[in-house]
């Protein structure tokens, strides 16, 4: 019973949330709306015994990806005023070893070649015995191995790209500045270093 | 009884609504929050029907697609900044160089 | 006597090609004489053949295999009887003094040795079509005589065209192709024929074909004996595929000698001779090309009573013996068809090396009536020409007497009064015409002015041709032994006259033929008969061939040519054009759509999401299992 | 000898991979010796060959895609061993007569890439793989006319791309919905040509199928209306472009028919027999009318291509061995004649820089040499008794006669019109006199144009006089679809109709 009230109940809700987020003019209120909307997406994952999903749209989503909006609205209004250099080149070079590293890691991981071998668990009875985030677990280790680690570098250079984007100087394009433009030789991501 | 339908109904309408802000707003930045409502509502079929059908496949999905989403919203956000901060705008109608 | 086959056969090949080494270099003689010395080997083998061959005992040969596929299985065969041993003799007899002849009359050529080369191969392909025992056989040779024809008539390849006006035939090398296209056509008739023959029977040897014939129904039969008939009526240059006859004598005198009166155009003849036992099932086809036979022997008369040009009446005057030969198969009376085959094979060529002779001694003067006198200076020329000229009119004891009117009589026999009549008619327009030439030729003024020297030929040359003048005198007198020598193969065939009709008709034969050549001798030697023609009014259609290579030429070459360039037109501006209009279509869409890219983002989705509600649509019409 | 097929077919291009490092002065030996050895291979095959086995032989099998029965399948039989023997020697020929200077390495590896598709097309006995190695062969083609052509290059090379390239996507679909029935009915993937061969397909399936396949073959083929890029192809290609597009490309698409729309759709063959026939006479007759209209060498002889392809069409649809097999001995002839021919203008376009007659006349005078072999081939063409011409053109007018006396007696006309085309293209270029000043001191063949010809001119007598040795293992196998083709027909119409073609004397 209360699975009907609490459908409906997230249903009426999202849907206004939602409906809030597309129509409103202001971009806060349609930011706000949106977190919301996602914590109350994360209710049906919790009806739907998707309890492992559900915490990770919170967290993802509200926690991250909202956090991210909110800075990037930030950035949209007060963009003028900022020129601080955000990075070193040495935390860029670091990433791109450490990412580099990790890949190598993960894809060689000893227990891989084991858990790929696993055929199909998702037909295995004895998966549907543990709570919901224990299955997600194996599966997600063993069968989604591959594209879970993948997933992983998404993020990864997704992160990295974020980083670049954002954070160099914002008044000059690379790709779109010219050859003699001394400044972005200076540039301390060496983009140019080819030359 | 809450049956698959309703869930893929209310999918559907989570959708439908991602659309129309698609469509309509012109604000990047409102479009970017529109994907987001679109990604969601596929998450939550995915995620109903793998729950009806007794299969993890719908939640590894909706997994990645979360991660996608949140890859997306990197990039996307970057994208965006470095845009407003060469244009001085976020309006869509100013982005045309592409025009064929 | 296997090997003589070969021999006989293979001899001309072995010329050929010896001759084609030397194919581009200047004039050897020893290519002339070899090749000679080759045909008069196959001669000699031929008359071998002659001498051994009797009754039952022909000679089959079987070579080697060529064509098998599916039920079809075809070897290269080739066999010796009667009929085949006859036109080998005439063909190895008529081509070893052709060749002869040639080598003093090409003396002067450029391309002499190429000019063997073409004559040898044409022997070998005459001698396969009348040495091969089975249709196809028969159609290498036949098609192979063709090619040869083309290379010969065009020998002077170099000349060039020139309007109808100057010259009727254009020039060699389009008489060339008019005569290879003309054949063709015929040829293809043939080859239906045969077609029917294979599906009908299986086989295309003669043997099994003429032992199965009668199994199939009539209508078949009719129409396997039309289809190999159109096929010889391209070949004997029969109405209406007559006209490439009279161009080909663009060709070198010889040529027309050997090819265009003795052997290739006789082929047609050859082919319904052979095909007897397919004829004789269907006399109401025979009936026609009996009748087709006569009209073209009095319509090819016709045209040379007034024609000017030398070597152009002679081959009218073939055309015309041809038809006398279809006349006499057609009836059935297929060993005197033989017989004037043969007999018109002496005469008739010698009277083209005589005339080559004359034209040779003229400079290549080809019109009668820018000579004459030449007697003087060339009696033997002249001496040959009249006898063969009066062998050609039916004269007793002459060849042509013997031949031509067994085939008068045979007419007479079967009751065709018209076909008598017309041949009868035929026959005094042949000796009409062939004295004018002797007379506007050999007597009469001098029409040519004094810087042409006429001399006789080399001696030589007289010599190759005496052979062929004595045969044209006394082949008439082996009539007895020929007809049977040739029937034991060929149905026997006697007309059936009562003695006072028999005389009756010689007399009236002769009278005719007598008093033509009176006509043109007492007309001739006091100036010109034309002017008869002329004043009733028939010259100009005569001169003009009865229009009917205008009409060719106006009606079906001329036609083709613009049907063609239509064609052509057609292909670019409608079919290629509709391919490119369809790219152009496809392409411009695309040029079309560009202002969909315009670039904006909010258009783009909406565009997105357009496609998605199109797929959305599909996904709810088209639902599978409801 | 086990991987002969493999070895021929991918000899070539390996040799192609190596040829990048020869410098370019060698290039044109090392591209003589390469295709001279892989028609010697060829030749083993010949020779391994066994004309009483009927079924496919140096048979390879390897697994691609498991799953999905797609194999690495390698086989011939009667049918495509000549065609494959007919490519090693046309390329071989056509390499040893190339007279290009610019960019040759280029080229000669283009030419050994389409000359392992042109022996992979022959060879496959997987679908799949046939239909990679068709549309591998548009590449190299695609480079040659449009790297090395006339003024008009790309046009024509894009034209011929994207038609061939569109007939054959019809095709594709044809094969992906037959592989589906296939499946649909056995239950198992499978690719295998001799599978589906065996597979009865409905009639209703078997007319669409055959629909599809013949919008890939007929344009390959081509057959009239689609023909139009072919007379641009020829008329901007290289001379070696011509040559192996005249000789083996147009095969693929007769080789087509043979190969899958007959055996596998018999039913439907039967059912469009006539409609092919009429389509192919149109071909006959209206190319042959159009070459006739032509002013340009080549172009002639283009459009006596797509005439003379019309009577291979024609055998192929007369459903007896005699037909078929003499359509296949046709393609051959067709071949080895129509290249030659190219070759032959394309001596002339070296020398002159045209291929218009008009510029030409009286040319038999200053090169006797060139006239000669012209002579010939133009009588193989025209099909003279004793040529190769013949035999096939005879075979096939009779195969189809059993069928159609009528169609037969109209297709026959190409023994008229291809005379009278072929004829004037003669008298225009060869005789009357030498009227045009540039003419008079052409050189006549060099030793190299000599090599290249002769061995043609050999064949075209020898293959004229004495098919047999390559009748025989043809008519073998091809006896063998027959009979086949008659087991599988689902249709009484079509047994009939096999009954009919087959009997001599009166039908039952």
């Amino acid at each position: 019973m209360y699975e009907i009230i609490a459908f409906y109940l997230f249903s009426a809700l999202t849907i206004w949330m939602f409906l809030i987020v597309v129509l409103s003019k202001n971009a806060l209120y349609s930011m706000s709306a949106l977190a919301a909307g996602m914590i109350l997406i994360s209710g049906f994952f919790f009806l739907l015994n998707a309890s492992f999903l559900g915490v990770v749209q919170i967290i993802v989503y509200t926690g991250a990806v909202m956090a991210l909006y909110a800075f990037g609205m930030m950035f949209l209004d007060t963009t003028q005023d900022i020129k601080e250099d955000v990075h070193s080149p040495k935390i860029i070079y670091g990433l791109w070893i450490a990412s580099a590293v990790l890949v190598v890691f993960m894809v060689t991981a000893p227990f891989a070649a084991e858990h790929l071998a696993l055929d199909s668990p998702l037909s295995d009875p004895k998966l549907w015995d543990g709570s919901n985030p224990q299955q997600v677990g194996v599966v997600l280790f063993t069968k989604y191995l591959i594209p879970f680690e993948l997933a992983a570098v998404m993020l990864l250079v997704a992160m990295i790209a974020g980083i670049i984007l954002v954070g160099k100087k914002m008044d000059q394009s690379i790709t779109m500045a010219s050859i003699n433009d001394t400044k972005v030789e200076e540039e301390e991501f060496h983009i140019k270093e080819e030359k | 009884m809450i049956t698959l339908t309703h869930y893929l109904v209310l999918s559907a309408i989570l959708f439908v609504i991602g659309l129309v802000g698609v469509i309509r707003r012109k604000n990047l930045l409102m479009l970017f929050f529109s994907t987001e409502i679109l990604l969601n509502a596929v998450n939550i079929g995915f995620v109903a029907i793998g729950n009806f059908y007794a299969d993890l496949t719908g939640q590894m999905f909706a997994f990645f697609i979360i991660a996608v989403a949140a890859s997306e919203v990197a990039v996307g956000l970057g994208l965006l900044v470095f845009w407003y901060k060469k244009e001085g705008s976020i309006d869509l109608d100013t982005l045309q160089r592409m025009k064929g | 006597m296997e090997k003589y086959v070969y021999i006989a056969l293979f001899a001309p090949l072995v010329g050929s090609l010896f001759a084609a080494i030397f194919g581009a270099s200047p004039k050897k003689l020893f290519v002339g004489i070899v090749t000679s010395g080759l045909l008069f080997v196959s001669w000699l083998a031929s008359i071998t053949l002659l001498m051994n061959v009797h009754g039952e005992h022909t000679i089959h040969v079987k070579m080697m295999d060529w064509i098998a596929a599916g039920g079809f299985d075809l070897d290269f065969g080739f066999m010796a009887d009667q009929v085949s041993i006859i036109m080998m003799v005439t063909v190895t007899t008529v081509s070893t003094l052709v060749h002869v002849y040639s080598i003093g009359y090409m003396d002067h050529d450029k391309g002499f040795n190429r000019y063997f080369s073409y004559l040898s191969a044409f022997v070998f392909s005459m001698m396969i079509l009348v040495m091969s025992d089975n249709f196809l056989g028969l159609f290498i040779g036949w098609e192979g005589v063709g090619v040869c024809s083309w290379l010969l008539i065009g020998h002077w390849y170099f000349k060039e065209d020139v309007s109808t006006d100057v010259n009727p035939a254009i020039s060699p090398s389009y008489a060339a192709n008019e005569a290879f296209v003309m054949n063709r056509i015929a040829d293809l008739g043939m080859l239906i024929g045969i077609f029917m023959i294979y599906w009908h029977l299986g086989s295309l040897n003669y043997d099994v074909v003429f032992a199965n014939i009668g199994t199939l129904s009539g209508g078949t039969i009719t129409a396997i004996g039309i289809f190999l008939f159109i096929g010889a009526m391209g070949k004997s240059a029969q109405f209406p595929l007559h006209t490439w006859l009279a161009n080909a004598m663009e060709g070198p005198t010889p040529v027309s000698a050997l090819i265009h009166a003795a052997t290739m155009v006789t082929a047609g003849v050859y082919l319904v001779i052979r095909s007897n036992e397919i004829y004789m099932l269907i006399p109401n086809v025979g009936y026609f090309i009996a009748c087709l036979g006569a009209f073209v022997a009095v319509f090819a008369a016709s045209m040379a009573l007034v024609n000017m040009e030398l070597k152009r009446i002679i081959a009218y005057s073939t055309l015309s013996q041809l038809g006398y030969m279809f006349v006499a198969a057609g009836l059935g009376a297929y060993w005197i068809a033989l017989f004037h085959l043969m007999a018109h094979a002496f005469f008739k060529s010698v009277l083209f090396l005589g005339a080559g002779n004359v034209m040779h001694a003229m400079d290549d003067e080809r019109y009668i009536n820018k000579m004459g006198g030449l007697g003087k200076s060339m009696p033997w020329t002249m001496g040959i020409m009249t006898v063969a000229s009066t062998a050609l009119a039916g004269i007793w004891p002459l060849a042509g007497f013997f031949s031509k009117d067994k085939i008068l009589e045979t007419a007479f026999a079967e009751h065709n009064y018209i076909l008598w009549v017309m041949l009868w008619m035929g026959a005094g327009m042949t000796a009409y015409y062939s004295f004018r030439l002797i007379m506007m030729v050999f007597f009469g003024k001098k029409n040519y002015g004094a810087e042409k020297h006429p001399h006789e030929a080399y001696t030589f040359v007289i010599i190759a041709m005496l052979p062929l003048a004595v045969l044209a005198v006394i082949a008439g007198f082996f009539e007895h032994s020929f007809m049977h020598y040739v029937t034991q193969v060929l149905p026997e065939y006697h007309p059936h006259v009562s003695t006072g009709t028999f005389i009756f008709l010689l007399v009236v034969t002769l009278g005719i033929a007598l008093s033509g050549i009176a006509l043109a001798i007492i007309k001739f030697s006091k100036g010109n008969f034309d002017d008869f023609f002329r004043k009733i009014g028939v010259h100009k259609v005569l001169s003009n061939q009865y229009f009917i290579p205008q009409f060719y030429a106006d009606k079906i070459v001329k036609p083709y040519g613009a049907l063609s360039r239509l064609a052509w037109k057609i292909d670019m501006k409608i079919v290629d054009a509709t391919v490119d209009m369809i790219a152009g279509v496809i392409y411009k869409t695309g040029d079309k759509a560009r202002w969909m890219q315009s670039g904006n983002l909010s258009n783009n989705l909406r565009w997105m999401v357009f496609g998605l509600v199109i797929l959305l649509l599909l996904a709810v019409i088209y639902r599978p299992g409801m | 000898m086990n991987s002969l097929l493999t070895l021929l077919i991918f000899f070539p291009a390996a040799a192609a991979l190596f040829g990048y490092m020869i410098e370019q002065k060698n290039i044109r030996a090392y591209g003589i010796t390469i295709t001279a050895i892989e028609f010697v291979l060829s030749l083993a095959l010949w020779l391994g060959y066994d004309g009483s086995i009927a079924g496919y032989q140096f048979v390879e099998h390897a697994s691609i895609v498991a799953s999905y029965g797609i194999n690495y399948d390698l086989g011939i039989d009667g049918i495509s061993l000549f065609l494959i023997i007919m490519s090693t020697f046309m390329t071989m020929i056509a390499v040893i007569g190339l007279t290009v200077k610019d960019n040759l390495k280029n080229l000669i590896i283009s030419v050994l890439v389409l000359e392992m598709t042109m022996v992979g097309v022959f060879a496959a006995l997987d679908v799949i793989l046939f239909y990679i190695f068709w549309e591998l062969s548009l590449v190299p083609m695609l480079y040659i006319i449009g790297a090395w052509g006339a003024k008009l290059r790309i046009y024509a090379a894009v034209k011929f791309f994207l038609y061939t390239f569109a007939g054959s996507l019809v095709m594709l679909l044809g094969i992906l919905y037959a592989a589906y029935l296939y499946h649909d009915s056995t239950g198992m993937w499978s690719f295998s040509i001799a599978a589906w061969q065996a597979f009865s397909f409905t009639y209703t399936d078997q007319l669409w199928l055959f629909s599809a396949f013949f919008f890939g073959f007929a344009i390959k083929v081509p057959m009239v209306p689609f023909h139009t890029w072919l007379p641009y192809a020829h008329g901007q290609a290289p001379t070696i472009g011509s040559v192996i597009l005249a000789a083996v490309l147009l095969k693929m698409g007769t080789y087509g028919f043979v190969r899958f729309s007959l055996p596998m759709f018999p039913d439907a063959s039967v059912y469009f027999m006539i409609p092919v026939a009429i389509i192919a006479l149109i071909m006959i007759v209206y190319t042959a009318l159009i070459a006739y209209a032509q002013e340009d060498m080549k172009q002639v002889i283009a459009y006596s291509s797509v005439s003379h392809m019309g009577v291979i069409v024609l055998g192929t649809f007369a459903m007896n061995s005699e037909g078929i097999t003499g359509s296949l001995f046709l393609m051959l002839s067709h071949g080895i004649v129509s290249g030659a021919l190219f070759m032959l203008v394309g001596v002339i376009y070296d020398r002159r820089h045209t291929k218009m007659m008009s510029e030409f006349g009286g040319l038999a005078s200053v090169m006797p040499i060139y006239a000669t072999i012209f002579a010939v081939m133009l009588m193989a063409s025209v099909g003279l008794p004793l040529t190769i011409g013949f035999v096939g053109e005879f075979l096939s007018l009779l195969g189809f006669f059993k069928v159609s006396p009528l169609i037969t007696a109209i297709a026959g006309t190409t023994i008229i019109f291809g005379a009278v085309y072929m004829l004037s293209l003669y008298k225009k270029s060869f005789f009357g006199p030498l009227t045009n000043e540039k003419n008079a001191n052409l050189k006549d063949l060099t030793s190299q144009e000599l090599t290249a010809l002769v061995p043609l001119v050999a064949l075209v007598v020898i293959l004229g006089v004495y098919p047999k040795p390559m009748l025989d293992p043809i008519d073998g196998s091809v006896k063998t679809m027959i009979v086949n083709m008659d087991k599988k027909a689902v249709t009484q119409e079509a047994k009939d109709m096999f009954a009919k073609a087959n009997t001599i004397g009166k039908d039952k």
